[in-house]
């Protein structure tokens, strides 16, 4: 594999210009606001494809005018909402109704700087990542809780608080299927989570525990993005749009594209943890010397389970919140429980499948 | 729960605005809930919000003029309601129509109800969180809504029976189109229970929720499918038939469970049914008049008169107290959706917020029906 | 063992579902196939209305920009809404020498309209007539009251009332 | 049953009704206002459990009801009214509790004729907003702004 020289010039380069420190400030700077770009970009353009692939499964074709094949539709809904005016009610909490689209829109980033786009793009490779990212994107439910609480509606309010239930709940699930995979392989670090999977993805490594984990995981993913069948947050029949309720313009789109990022974070991290992350599968392209390979990848795989998650919100009816408890604390946590156990006594017995 | 809480907790009853705007009120309905949590502990109604006091404009219009504002009332089963006032003044004026008249007014009433029970499916799934079901509803909605258009003139409000007949004859390309119909339906219906019927969550979400026993569905009034859930048997095709359904072979739904599965296992069997009496009826429209020469002013005789048809949503009734005159001195919409809606605290009361959703969907309300 | 057929028969549910919408996706993804919706304006000029639809009422003229209104007021008398103004003028007629009515103005508010067709029942020379056009969509109410009658319109020579 | 021998089996009940329309669909019995919940219950009894329909009428000098209750298990239908000659106060009994569907027709007919109905819980305005001033369905109700008049 070839290193992508460019991130090392633009550092030399930078090193070269100023002294270390400061530097080294502008680089951290760089880094930001690069991810910001991705995080809108990425937004945008899961929003796009959501609309479309609804579109093609509602018998339609989704948005299709504004750029080739509807791509700056989302562009355009962005700039109205941009124009828009902010309204707000005047009953509300002001400092925390203005603070809780941040706390969103804060913690997708940080778990974003997790995300192991391809081997070189990757801004935060520390020695506890899953789990870094597992409680960052926990912290993200405080943001609708307090958009909930704040508005000063009802609608709101029960909103938030079926967040706060669901989350708490599934957060567990999400958890517990974290150690399993980390019983298979012996580490936190993203980086090195990916580079074992060199000898087959965990998926394939672990085979039917491996397996028994990525349903769960994908039923809780589903939860933690609060969408359907688990989006009672917003649960538009009954609550009409649940937290965010009263929020418009630019407010408002931060929540929506704090969403489709979530959903992209743990799209990501089902492809780290199960699917071998940027790696080629079965290694076709390690010989190659081809740029941004890994990215592809990466890509690829995180689509395919984007593709699944879109499937099953066009599928699906909703779960009533009571029900939402049962299927936690009654089936996925007691599954997820003897899954840990026969992962560990899989590896200890030397049982996983490797190349 | 509030003896766990002790005496340092207290939960306090709220109370919930639920409408007129609100997705999963079907129009302008308008519930005060009573919660506690999540839990309903009181529904209550206000209505009115469409209200644009038909009853009224019938005492000042002509039984002719009157025809059309039936329309509006229940706008998914407009072509059954018009019939309702047009049986009323024939019978009352002994007008016997030609068979041809009857057996179109049955296929288009039985096209209508076909075409009601497909939008209730799709939104029944919008208002569970299904969202695609609207579309694969509307489908064939479409196809029904065609055939209307080209026939009838118009797809919703379709104005299609007039007193003493149907207002065109039917169209050449009819008979081929209803027999397309009924190919795609016979296709896709199975794929409504697959995509729905059987589906788990949707099976938990509806069984055992809005539980009404027999008795208490006669005695609230209820009609309809959402009576045949509970076990009652009062399909007016059956017991009081008109136009022509004497003369056709169909099964009444009737499911006994009582709850809101009952209620959508007996429409997605209607719609069965309708199928089935199209397909009798279709290959043998008899030849005849289709509309028969009225007087230009109509007058019924003093006297009371009452006409009940079966429309989609239950058993509709249209009662005139007649004083002679051009039009008639009371016109009374007995509206089947307003009858049903009166059990809605009966049936939501201890369950959740999202169960009142899935009971509004299964006794399937149209509030200009229930507003009048 | 109810708790794990449970689990199955809940997972076979879901997946038959999952493969309707699946079919629907790869079908139209591959071949649009069955999208059924209409691209609305694009098709603007070739979405032909069925002959019946009742898309507003009209006053038919023909070749010689001649009408069939004698100018009775039948149809503003039927109309159960008021959406119908007859506005006519008396002239003698020259050979009998008998008062006759004359049509001025045909006036329609389409705002009013419910499309009925009660108007164009009773017109006794049937003058009126539906239109198939449905592009009503206006920003002012005034556009929505219209003259039926087309200005210098005559009616047609021998009509019978 | 037939009608005739519904009839007969109604009038045995009372002193005071009038029956009358044997030969069509339905009976249509008069019941004066004092026996009304009696001659309810015993209609009840006598198995008709369905209440079809609840009207408020406007006779001109009178206000009243019309109810059509049918029974389920035979299918016969009977139309009763009862009348009341105040239309300032006009009150009459509520049967919701021998019927529960009449609860909100009762709130109907109040919203309409003014009628008020004797037992009954929720006496409020169901369809016109609260405050409206008089009650539309009446036949001396006038509203130049909003009715057409032929």
């Amino acid at each position: 594999m070839i290193r992508l020289s460019i991130f090392t010039q633009i550092h030399e380069w930078l090193y070269s210009l100023m002294p270390a420190s400061s530097a080294h400030i502008l680089e951290l700077v760089l880094i930001a606001a690069a991810y910001l770009g991705i995080f809108a970009i990425l937004g945008l353009l899961l929003v796009w494809l959501e609309r479309r692939v609804a579109g093609f499964f509602q018998l339609r074709l989704g948005p299709n005018r504004v750029g080739p094949i509807g791509l700056f539709q989302t562009i355009a809904d962005a700039l109205k909402l941009v124009s828009k005016e902010l309204t707000g009610t005047v009953k509300a909490d002001h400092f925390l109704y203005g603070a809780a689209p941040y706390f969103i829109i804060t913690t997708a980033l940080m778990a974003m700087a997790l995300i192991p786009f391809s081997q070189e793009i990757h801004a935060f490779d520390i020695n506890i990542g899953v789990f870094f990212i597992a409680s960052v994107s926990s912290v993200g439910v405080v943001g609708i809780f307090l958009a909930g609480w704040a508005s000063n509606n009802k609608y709101s309010l029960i909103g938030g608080m079926r967040t706060g239930i669901q989350m708490i709940s599934y957060e567990l699930s999400i958890g517990m299927v974290i150690v399993t995979m980390t019983t298979l392989a012996g580490t936190l670090q993203i980086s090195e989570l990916i580079e074992m999977q060199r000898n087959g993805w965990f998926i394939i490594q672990g085979h039917f525990p491996a397996i028994l984990a990525f349903m769960i995981f994908m039923i809780a993913g589903t939860a933690e993005s609060n969408r359907v069948p688990f989006d009672l947050v917003e649960a538009e029949s009954e609550l009409g749009a649940g937290f965010h309720t009263e929020y418009s313009g630019m407010n408002f789109a931060y929540f929506f594209l704090a969403e489709f990022v979530n959903l992209f974070i743990i799209s990501s991290i089902a492809v780290v943890l199960f699917f071998g992350g940027w790696l080629a599968p079965f290694g076709i392209t390690d010989g190659l010397h081809i740029p941004f390979i890994g990215l592809f990848w990466f890509g690829l795989k995180v689509t395919a389970i984007i593709f699944i998650f879109m499937w099953f919100r066009w599928t699906f009816p909703r779960f009533r919140i009571d029900q939402l408890l049962t299927l936690e604390w009654k089936y996925l946590l007691p599954i997820n429980m003897v899954n840990i156990v026969v992962m560990a006594l899989m590896v200890w017995l030397g049982l996983i499948i490797k190349f | 729960m509030e003896d766990f809480l002790g005496e340092n907790i207290k939960t306090q009853e709220y109370f919930l605005n639920m409408g007129p705007q609100h997705p999963a009120t079907h129009g302008v309905l308008r519930l005060l809930l009573k919660l506690d949590g999540e839990i309903v502990h009181n529904v209550d109604m206000d209505l009115g919000y469409i209200h644009r006091s038909i009853e009224k404009m019938c005492e000042r219009d002509t039984y002719k003029q009157i025809v059309h504002l039936t329309d509006r009332l229940d706008y998914l089963s407009a072509h059954i309601n018009n019939e309702a006032v047009c049986l009323l003044v024939e019978d009352a004026l002994n007008i016997e129509v030609s068979d041809r008249i009857k057996v179109i007014r049955t296929i288009m009433s039985e096209l209508t109800r076909l075409s009601s029970h497909a939008l209730w499916w799709g939104v029944m799934g919008m208002d569970i969180g299904a969202l695609t079901t609207f579309m694969y509803a509307f489908r064939e909605r479409e196809l029904i809504n065609d055939i209307f258009e080209e026939t009838c003139g118009a797809r919703l409000t379709m104005n299609y029976n007039v007193i003493g007949g149907v207002r065109y004859d039917l169209h050449e390309n009819f008979v081929k189109r209803v027999k397309a119909l009924l190919a795609q339906l016979k296709q896709k219906l199975p794929e409504y229970d697959k995509l729905l019927t059987g589906n788990v969550i949707f099976r938990k979400r509806l069984e055992g929720i809005g539980y009404i026993s027999k008795e208490d569905a006669i005695a609230y009034g209820l009609n309809g499918p959402t009576a045949r859930g509970s076990g009652v048997s009062c399909d007016i095709r059956k017991i009081h038939p008109y136009s022509a359904y004497d003369r056709v072979d169909f099964e009444e739904s009737i499911f006994t469970e009582g709850d809101s599965y009952a209620r959508y296992k007996v429409r997605i069997k209607e719609m069965w049914q309708s199928v089935h009496i199209i397909e009798q009826l279709i290959d043998k429209i008899p030849e005849g008049e289709f509309r028969h020469k009225t007087k230009a002013l109509i007058k019924l005789p003093p006297g009371d008169y009452l006409q009940r048809v079966e429309t989609a949503r239950g058993d509709f009734g249209v009662y005139v107290h007649s004083d002679g005159k051009k039009s008639p001195y009371r016109m009374k919409f007995r509206s089947p959706g307003f009858a049903n809606l009166a059990a809605l605290n009966k049936m939501a009361k201890g369950l959740k917020i999202a169960d009142i959703v899935a009971i509004l969907s299964t006794i399937d309300i149209v509030v200009p029906d229930i507003d009048r | 063992m109810s708790y794990f057929s449970d689990i199955i028969q809940g997972t076979k549910s879901l997946l038959t579902g999952m493969r309707i919408t699946g079919n629907y996706f790869f079908k139209n993804f591959l071949t649009r196939k069955d999208v059924i919706t209409q691209q609305y304006p694009d098709n603007k000029d070739t979405l032909k209305m069925f002959d019946r639809f009742r898309g507003e009422v009209t006053l038919a003229h023909n070749e010689n920009n001649e009408h069939r209104c004698d100018a009775c007021t039948t149809c503003e008398k039927t109309c159960p809404n008021g959406s119908l103004e007859v506005i006519w003028d008396k002239y003698k007629d020259p050979e009998t020498g008998r008062n006759k009515r004359v049509l001025v103005k045909h006036i329609y508010h389409l705002e009013m309209c419910t499309m009925c067709g009660l108007c164009i029942e009773v017109c006794p020379t049937n003058a009126l007539e539906w239109g198939q056009d449905f592009h009503h969509a206006s920003y002012d109410r005034g556009q929505l009251t219209k003259v039926l009658n087309k200005p210098g319109s005559k009616v047609v020579a021998g009509l019978k009332g | 049953m037939t009608n005739s021998e519904l009839k007969n089996k109604i009038t045995a009940w009372f002193d005071g009704l009038t029956v009358e329309n044997e030969e069509g669909k339905f009976l249509t019995v008069e019941v004066p206002q004092e026996i009304f919940l009696d001659f309810c219950r015993k209609l009840k009894e006598e198995g008709f459990d369905y209440l079809f329909s609840l009207t408020g009428m406007d006779f001109g000098k009178e206000l009243g009801v019309t109810y059509h209750v049918e029974s389920t298990a035979s299918r016969q239908m009977v139309q009763f009214t009862v009348k009341t000659a105040d239309r300032e106060k006009p009150e009459l009994d509520s049967v919701r509790d021998i019927w529960p569907a009449a609860h909100y027709h009762e709130m109907e007919a109040f919203d309409f004729f003014g009628i008020v109905f004797r037992g009954h819980p929720d006496m409020r305005r169901l369809f016109m907003p609260e405050g409206w001033k008089g009650f539309p369905l009446r036949k001396d109700y006038v509203d130049e702004v909003n009715m057409l008049i032929r």
